[in-house]
C-alpha cells in the first residue's frame, strides 16, 4: 500500500477564495494510499517547502502531490524539495487546481468538486508512478559552425578562442560573407575591409579552426552533444594543399569576361579565379560552367602555367564527415532580386521599378560595389549605363519590404541606416551632386544612428522625401521618377541619374532545405525560428543547435556580432559540462514482448528508435526488437500510442498511470 | 500651385531663398523633422492652407515660390508658440518673419492685404510720428481697406473713454526716427544688410 | 521734502499707455506711487515697432527698440515697461544684439552710434515680485482681495520664447499667480493662460480676434473667475474692447471685467479706485467689485 | 462568460486530453487571464497528442464520461515536430470506427488550441459541454462496463449468485 502525501495550497486567497480547500484536504485524507493530507497558505513559500519535507520524513511517505498552482510554475520547486528530503523527484507531482480550477470557476462547490476530483485522478497518478534517473550523454567538445560571413567568423572565433575546436563551414570559395563586399559601415563610416581583413585571416591561422570553403552540408545526424556532420567539399579543380595563390592561373586564363558575382556582376573575372583579392584561403576555383576545358576540352592553359602544378582537372566532390557537439546556423541573408520578374518568391514583382531593365536602377548591394574603394569603378560612383557619374541619385527605401499583400510583411531593418550612409558616401564623393530618398519611416533605433541618419539630412544635404514612388521609366537618357511627397501632399517627379533601390532582406536560398537536415524550424519567409523570441534568442528549438545573425532575421553588423558572441558563448556553456544531463521521460521497449514490427521506428520523429537483433549465446539470432536511444528520445510517447503489442512505454506517462487516472473518473 | 506636381532637381531647389531664410532667421530649416508639433499647437493653423510644419518642408525642398503664392505666412500671429515648443530649436517664429520680410521685399506676391495693408500703416506712422497714432491707424486703415464702416460703432465708445487719441503724440525725436529709417534703406540699397 | 524712495527706475511706457490702454498707465503710476517707488518717464521715447515692424523687418524692429534703450540710458535706474508687447521686442534686441555680431553691427550703423544694451529691462511683474519682494508686497497691502477669484492670462509674450524674457517657466509660469496670492485675491485654474488672443490681428482681421479671444473668455469662465488679469494692452484690448462682439458671436454672456496688473495691485494697497481708469473700461468692472465689496 | 449562477438539470462529465506544450499552457493562460469556463471537464496531461491511445478514449466512455476533448498543437507546432500528425490520422480512423460502433460522434472532439489560445480553450470547452449537456448522459458505455463486469469477475453478490445458479 502507498503512502501518498497531498498538500493543498491556499495560494493566498488565489485558490481558497473559491476551492474550500479544507475539504480538499479531508477527502484527500479518506483516499486508499494517502497516508498524510494537510493545507496550507503558501505551498511554495519556504515554511510551506519544509512543511512537505518535514511530513516527507515524519510520515514517511513514498509519494507526494501538491495541489496548487500549474506544474509548469512550481514542479521543479517542489520536486527539489522533495528530493532534498529524499524522496526521487519524478515521484513528486502537483494538481493543477488554480488556472485549472479556482480562476476559471465563480461557483464554490462546483470548484471544490472539481479540486477534489483533480486530487483523486492525480493521487492514482503518483501511486503508480516510478523513480527515475536522470539520463547523461556524453559531449563532443567541437562545434560546427555554418556560413562563414561576419556571423559565423565571429562565433567560430569565439569558441575557438575558448580553447574548443571548431569546423567551419562555407558555401562560397572564401569566407568573408556580405560584409567583404561592402565599402563602409555605418554608423561610423569604417571601412568595411579594413575591419573585416584581420578577422578573415585570423580564423585562417587559428590552430582550433578547421576552414572548409566551397563546401556545404550534406547530412546531420544524432543530438546535442553528439551530431555527426557530413560535410561535401565541392571540386574546386584546385589542390588546395599545392596551391601558393601565386595567382599566374587567374592572370593566365584566357577566358576573361565573366561578370564576377563578388562585384553584383558588374566587374570581370576570369574562369579560374579568387572572388576578390583579399579572399581567404586564397586559392583559386575553377567555375566548370564557363571554363573552355570544362566545356570543350580544349585549353588547360592554367594547368601549364601552374609551378606547383596544384591544377586537378578530375578532382571529384569529397564527403568529409565530422563529429561535433554542438552547431552555430550563420548563413546570412540575401537582398530581394529586382533583376526579373520573380517567379518563386513571395514577393509579387516590381514591374513599375522595370524588373532590371533599366540598367542605372540598381540595388543597394551594387551600390556598395560601386562605392567600395576596390570595387570594380575603384571607387568612383559612376553609373553602369554609360560609366558616367550621376548628377541626381534617388534612393527608394522599403522595395519588397512593410508590403503585406505583395512582398512581405517585416521590415528588413538595415536599408535606412545604409540608405543613410549611401547619400553620404555619394555626397562625399559627388561633392555638387544630390541625393534624394523617399521613404515611408526613418527607422534608426540604435546606438549612434539617428544621429548618424540625421547627418546626411542636416549636414549632408540629403532631401529625404516622406512618400513612395509609384514608377519608373527612362526618358532621354534620364529616369523619371514618379514620386510624392506626403507632407506637402503634392505629386513629386524628379529626373534621375541613377536610382538606387533598397530592396528586402531575405532569408538565403535553400535555407529551408538546411533546416530540415538540421531538424530546426523556420517561419514562412525561411528565417530560422528561435526558441524564444525574447528569452531565447540565440537557441533553436532543438538542443545543441544555436543561430547567428540574418539567417535569423534582418540584422546588421552590430546586431549580428552581438548575436554571433551570445551563440559561442551558449555553445563553450555547453562544453564546459563532459555530460548532459537530461530528463528522464523517454520510452523504453520491454524486449520480452516487443515483436520487431518496428511501427515505432516508422513514427519516432527523433529517429530514436534502431533496430536491435537480440541472440543467445551461440549467437543466433533470437529476434529483433526495437530499442530506444535515450539520448536521442524526445519523450513525445507517439511510440507507445502505435505499439500494437504495447511493448514500448514512456516513462512518467505509462498505460498503468493512464488507466488509473481514467478509472478513478 | 498648391497642388501643382513638383519637379525636384537642382535648378528647381531654390537653395538661395532658404539660405537668406536661414541668414534672416538665425534658424536651420534643414534640422526639422517633420513631427508637427509647431502645427499641433499653433493658434492660426486653421486659418493656414500651409499649415507651420509645411512652411518648413517646403522650405527643406527649397519651394519658397510655393510658399509665398500662398498667404499662409500673413496668418502668422507671432505668439512663439511653435519656437517656445519645437523639440529641435527650429525658430519658427523667427522663419515666418524672415518668409514675411521676403514677400514685403518682393512686394508680396504672397496676398493678405488686410494683414499687410496693416503692417504697412503701422510702420508708416512711426516713421511720420514716432509713435503709434491709433486714431490714423484705424481710419486710414479702414479708408484703405474699403471697409468703411468696420468698428465704426466703437470708434466713439473708445473717444470718450479716452482711449482713442484724436491726436497724436509729440515727439521730439523725429529727425532720428527718419534718420534710422533712411540709414537702413541705404544699407539695403548698397547690400549691406538683407 | 518728499520722502526718500525705495528705488527708482526708469520708465518705457510704449504708445498704447498712452491711448487706448490709458489706464494701465494710470495705474501703473498710482501703484508706484503708492508702493513709494520713484518711476520716470523717458524723455522721447518713441515706438517699439511692436510685432508689425518685426513681421517683415527685423532690422528695423532692432534698431528702434535699440534706439529707446539709448534713449533709456539718460534716465537713472532700471528699465521698467508695463507693456507686454514692448517688454518683449525690447528683451529680444537685447538677446539678438547680445548673441548675434553681425546684427549688432548692423543695428548700430543703423541708429548711428553704439547701442547699449546693459540696462536691464524689467517688467512690472519682476520689480514687483522680485525686486520688491512678495513678503513687502503683502505688508503693503491695504485692502487686500478677499473673495476675487481673477484667471492671470499671460498671454504670448511675457514668457515666450523662453531664453528671451527669462521671466517665468515658459509653460507653467506662476509669476501673476503668486502677485495675486499676495493680495489676498484667488487665481483660479484654467486652460487658455498662454493661448493667442489674436493680437495684432484686431485691426486687419477682427474676426480672427474674436475666433480666439472667445475660446480664452470661455475657459476663465468655465474656470469660474470673476474676472481676467491680463499684461499686455493689447490683449487687454481684445478681451475687453471686443468683447460685446465675442458675445454676440458666440450668443454667450460672458461681463468678465479685464484688468491691468496693476490696476488690481493698486486697489489692493488701498488707491481709491477713482485713480485707476476704470472709466476707460468697456466692461466696467465697477459693478462686480462693489458686489464683492472691494470698492 | 458562463454564468457559475445557472443551475442544470443535468451535469455532464468530460474529459479533455491535452498535451502539455500547447492545450495545457493554453488552458493554463485562461487561468490566468481569469477566465470562466464550465467546471465539468477533468483534464489529463501528456506531453504530446501523440502518445494518446484510443483506447483511452474509450476507457473514458466507459468511466462515465459523456464528452471527450482531445487537444494539442496546431499542426506544423507539434513541440515533438510530428507528433500532432500522428495523432491526427490515429483519430481520423478512430472516429470512423467509433461511428460504426453507434457513439454519437459529436460527444467526441478534437481540437488545435496553442499555448496563446487561452479564450480558444474557453470556446472549446464551453461548447463542448453545453453539446454534451443538451444530449444527456451517456449510457451507452457504462451498460457495456457492466457487461464486462459480469462475464469477467466474480465480486458482486449478484454475481456470484448468478454464477452458482448456472
Amino acid at each position: 500500500m502507498s503512502r501518498i502525501g497531498v498538500f493543498v495550497c491556499h495560494c493566498g486567497e488565489n485558490i481558497s477564495r473559491t476551492v474550500d480547500v479544507e475539504r480538499v484536504a479531508g477527502e484527500a485524507a479518506q483516499l486508499p494510499g494517502v497516508a498524510y493530507s494537510c493545507d496550507y497558505k503558501y505551498m511554495c513559500s519556504d515554511p510551506g517547502q519544509n512543511l512537505l519535507k518535514k511530513a516527507l520524513a515524519e510520515h514517511n511517505l513514498d509519494g507526494v502531490l501538491v495541489a496548487a498552482c500549474s506544474p509548469r510554475m512550481h514542479e521543479k520547486t517542489f520536486r527539489k524539495a522533495a528530493q532534498s528530503a529524499g524522496l526521487n523527484p519524478y515521484l513528486c507531482d502537483m494538481g493543477n487546481i488554480r488556472e485549472h480550477c479556482s480562476w476559471v470557476h465563480e461557483d464554490r462547490e462546483a470548484a471544490t468538486a472539481k479540486a477534489s476530483d483533480i486530487v483523486k485522478l492525480m493521487v492514482e497518478r503518483v501511486k503508480r508512478g516510478k523513480a527515475l534517473a536522470p539520463i547523461t550523454v556524453p559531449v563532443t567538445k567541437r562545434a560546427l559552425v555554418i556560413g562563414g560571413g561576419i556571423a559565423g567568423i565571429q562565433a567560430a572565433l569565439d569558441i575557438a578562442d575558448a580553447g574548443k575546436e571548431v569546423i567551419l563551414v562555407e558555401r562560397e570559395p572564401s569566407i568573408g560573407g556580405h560584409m567583404a563586399q561592402l565599402s563602409e559601415t555605418f554608423p561610423t563610416l569604417d571601412c568595411s575591409q579594413c575591419i573585416m581583413t584581420p578577422k578573415m585571416v585570423d580564423v585562417a591561422n587559428h590552430p582550433n579552426i578547421t576552414l572548409y570553403t566551397y563546401a556545404e552540408i550534406e547530412k546531420v545526424d544524432g543530438y546535442i552533444g553528439n551530431f555527426q556532420v557530413t560535410i561535401r567539399r565541392k571540386a574546386r579543380s584546385v589542390v588546395e594543399d599545392k596551391c601558393t595563390g601565386c595567382g599566374v592561373c587567374t592572370s593566365k586564363c584566357p577566358k576573361k569576361k565573366i561578370p564576377n558575382e563578388f562585384d553584383q556582376n558588374l566587374g570581370m573575372r576570369s574562369a579560374i579565379y579568387v572572388p576578390f583579392p583579399q579572399a581567404v584561403p586564397n586559392t583559386p576555383v575553377i567555375d566548370r560552367e564557363n571554363c573552355t576545358m570544362f566545356q570543350s576540352g580544349k585549353c588547360g592553359v592554367c594547368a601549364k602555367v601552374c609551378g606547383p602544378q596544384a591544377i586537378d582537372y578530375e578532382q571529384q566532390d569529397t564527403l568529409v564527415v565530422e563529429a561535433v557537439g554542438a552547431v552555430v546556423v550563420a548563413t546570412g541573408f540575401k537582398l530581394y532580386s529586382i533583376d526579373r520578374k520573380p517567379e518563386e518568391s513571395p514577393i509579387k514583382g516590381y514591374g513599375e521599378f522595370g524588373y532590371g531593365l533599366i540598367p542605372d536602377v540598381i540595388d543597394g548591394l551594387t551600390f556598395e560595389r560601386l562605392a567600395s574603394a576596390s570595387g570594380p569603378t575603384g571607387g568612383k560612383i559612376l553609373r553602369p549605363s554609360d560609366g558616367k557619374e550621376p548628377r541626381q541619385v534617388v534612393f527608394i527605401q522599403c522595395v519588397g519590404s512593410r508590403a503585406r499583400e505583395k512582398g512581405i510583411s517585416y521590415c528588413s531593418k538595415i536599408c535606412c541606416m545604409y540608405t543613410a550612409k549611401h547619400t553620404m558616401l555619394y555626397r562625399h564623393k559627388v561633392h555638387d551632386g544630390q541625393a534624394y530618398v523617399f521613404y515611408m519611416d526613418a527607422r534608426t533605433p540604435g546606438k549612434g544612428y539617428d544621429e548618424f541618419w540625421r547627418r546626411a539630412v542636416e549636414v549632408e544635404d540629403a532631401v529625404y522625401i516622406r512618400g513612395m514612388v509609384s514608377r519608373l521609366y527612362q526618358r532621354d537618357g534620364k529616369i523619371v521618377v514618379m514620386g510624392s511627397d506626403t507632407l506637402v501632399g503634392v505629386q513629386v517627379e524628379i529626373e534621375a541619374d541613377l536610382v538606387v533601390l533598397a530592396t528586402a532582406v531575405q532569408a538565403q536560398d535553400g535555407a529551408d532545405l538546411l533546416a530540415q537536415k538540421l531538424g530546426i524550424s523556420y517561419d514562412k519567409y525561411n528565417f530560422y525560428s528561435e526558441a524564444h523570441a525574447k528569452l531565447k534568442p540565440v537557441e533553436c528549438a532543438t538542443a545543441g543547435i544555436y543561430l547567428a545573425g540574418a539567417c535569423q532575421g534582418p540584422k546588421d553588423i552590430p546586431d549580428t556580432v552581438s548575436q554571433a558572441s551570445a551563440a559561442a558563448a551558449k555553445v563553450i556553456t555547453l562544453f564546459s559540462k563532459d555530460q548532459l544531463e537530461r530528463d528522464p521521460v523517454v520510452a523504453k521497449v520491454n524486449e520480452k514482448y516487443c515483436v520487431g514490427c518496428l511501427q515505432c521506428k516508422k513514427v519516432c520523429p527523433y529517429g530514436a528508435v534502431e533496430e536491435k537483433e537480440i541472440r543467445d549465446r551461440q549467437g543466433n539470432l533470437v529476434k529483433v526488437v526495437a530499442n530506444v536511444n535515450a539520448g536521442v528520445c524526445g519523450g513525445c510517447g507517439t511510440c507507445q500510442a502505435t505499439c500494437p503489442s504495447k511493448s514500448v512505454e514512456l516513462d512518467g506517462y505509462t498505460d498503468e498511470q493512464i488507466m488509473a487516472m481514467i478509472e478513478a473518473l | 500651385m498648391k497642388n501643382k506636381l513638383m519637379h525636384l532637381s537642382n535648378e528647381t531647389i531654390n537653395l538661395d531663398f532658404v539660405n537668406k531664410v536661414e541668414k534672416l532667421s538665425g534658424s536651420s530649416v534643414r534640422r526639422c523633422m517633420q513631427c508637427g508639433k509647431c502645427s499641433a499647437g499653433c493658434p492660426m493653423a486653421t486659418f493656414m492652407e500651409h499649415p507651420p510644419n509645411r512652411i518648413v518642408r517646403l522650405l527643406q525642398l527649397g519651394q519658397g515660390k510655393r510658399i509665398l503664392a500662398g498667404r499662409s505666412i500673413w496668418y502668422c500671429a507671432s505668439c512663439e508658440t511653435c519656437t517656445t515648443r519645437c523639440p529641435n530649436t527650429v525658430n519658427l517664429a523667427a522663419i515666418m518673419d524672415a518668409l514675411r520680410k521676403l514677400s514685403w521685399d518682393a512686394d508680396g506676391p504672397s496676398k493678405e492685404s488686410y494683414v499687410q495693408l496693416a503692417n504697412r500703416l503701422f510702420i508708416e506712422n512711426i516713421r511720420t510720428y514716432g509713435r503709434q497714432y491709433e486714431m490714423r491707424l484705424g481710419a486710414v486703415f479702414n479708408l484703405r481697406s474699403g471697409r468703411l464702416l468696420k468698428d465704426f460703432l466703437l470708434g466713439p465708445k473708445l473717444i470718450s473713454r479716452g482711449k482713442l487719441k484724436v491726436f497724436h503724440q509729440k515727439n521730439r525725436n523725429l529727425d532720428e526716427i527718419e534718420a534710422i529709417f533712411s540709414r537702413i534703406e541705404e544699407m539695403r540699397k548698397k547690400g549691406e544688410a538683407l | 521734502m518728499t520722502p526718500k524712495k525705495l528705488k527708482n527706475y526708469s520708465y518705457y511706457p510704449g504708445c498704447s499707455l498712452h491711448a487706448s490702454g490709458r489706464e494701465y498707465d494710470i495705474s501703473t503710476r498710482a501703484l508706484f506711487k503708492a508702493l513709494n517707488i520713484g518711476l520716470k518717464e523717458v524723455p522721447d521715447w518713441f515706438c517699439c515697432g511692436a510685432t508689425p515692424a518685426h513681421n517683415v523687418d527685423e532690422l528695423l524692429s532692432l534698431s528702434l527698440c535699440a534706439k529707446n534703450l539709448v534713449l533709456a540710458e539718460e534716465v537713472e535706474g532700471d528699465l521698467a515697461v508695463a507693456c507686454a508687447a514692448c517688454f518683449s521686442r525690447l528683451k529680444t534686441t537685447q538677446h539678438h544684439l547680445k548673441v548675434d555680431d553681425e546684427k549688432r553691427a548692423q543695428v548700430e550703423k543703423a541708429i548711428a552710434g553704439p547701442a547699449t544694451i546693459a540696462k536691464p529691462v524689467k517688467h512690472i511683474l519682476e520689480i514687483l515680485v522680485r525686486d520688491l519682494g512678495l513678503a513687502k508686497l503683502e505688508e503693503s497691502v491695504k485692502k487686500p482681495l478677499f473673495g476675487l477669484k481673477v484667471a492671470c492670462y499671460y498671454g504670448c509674450l511675457l514668457t515666450r520664447p523662453p531664453e528671451v524674457p527669462e521671466l517665468d517657466d515658459c509653460e507653467d509660469p506662476s509669476i501673476m499667480e503668486d502677485l495675486l496670492r499676495a493680495l489676498g485675491a484667488e487665481p483660479v485654474s484654467w486652460s487658455h493662460r498662454m493661448e493667442c488672443c489674436g493680437a495684432n490681428f484686431t485691426l486687419s482681421r477682427p474676426d480672427v480676434v474674436l475666433h480666439l479671444s472667445d475660446a480664452i473668455l470661455r475657459s476663465a469662465q468655465a474656470a469660474g473667475a470673476d474676472c481676467v488679469m491680463v499684461a499686455c494692452p493689447l490683449c487687454h484690448g481684445n478681451l475687453d474692447i471686443r468683447q460685446e462682439a465675442i458675445e454676440n458671436r458666440s450668443q454667450e454672456k460672458y461681463d468678465l471685467p479685464i484688468f491691468y496688473i496693476t490696476q488690481l495691485a493698486a486697489l489692493a494697497m488701498g488707491v481709491d479706485d477713482d485713480k485707476l481708469g476704470f472709466d476707460s473700461v468697456i466692461v466696467d468692472p465697477r459693478p462686480m467689485l462693489m458686489d464683492k465689496e472691494l470698492i | 462568460m458562463h454564468s457559475a449562477e445557472k443551475k442544470h438539470d443535468f451535469e455532464p462529465k468530460v474529459v479533455a486530453f491535452v498535451c502539455t506544450w500547447c492545450t495545457y499552457a493554453g488552458a493554463d493562460l485562461a487561468g490566468t487571464s481569469r477566465m470562466q469556463y464550465p467546471p465539468n471537464v477533468r483534464v489529463l496531461k501528456f506531453p504530446c497528442t501523440g502518445r494518446i491511445d484510443p483506447v483511452f478514449i474509450l476507457r473514458a466512455f466507459q468511466k462515465g464520461a459523456d464528452g471527450v476533448l482531445v487537444s494539442g498543437c496546431h499542426p506544423g507546432d507539434c513541440h515533438y515536430m510530428a507528433g500532432n500528425f500522428h495523432a491526427r490520422r490515429r483519430f481520423a480512423a478512430f472516429r470512423v470506427l467509433l461511428g460504426f460502433v453507434g457513439v454519437d460522434l459529436n460527444r467526441l472532439q478534437f481540437s488545435w488550441v496553442s499555448a496563446a489560445e487561452g479564450g480558444k480553450w474557453v470556446e472549446v470547452v464551453t461548447e463542448l459541454t453545453e453539446r454534451v449537456r443538451a444530449m444527456g448522459p451517456m449510457r451507452e458505455f457504462k451498460e457495456l462496463e457492466q457487461e464486462e463486469q459480469w462475464s469477467a469477475t466474480l465480486t458482486t453478490p449478484e454475481l456470484q449468485q448468478a454464477y452458482e445458479s448456472i
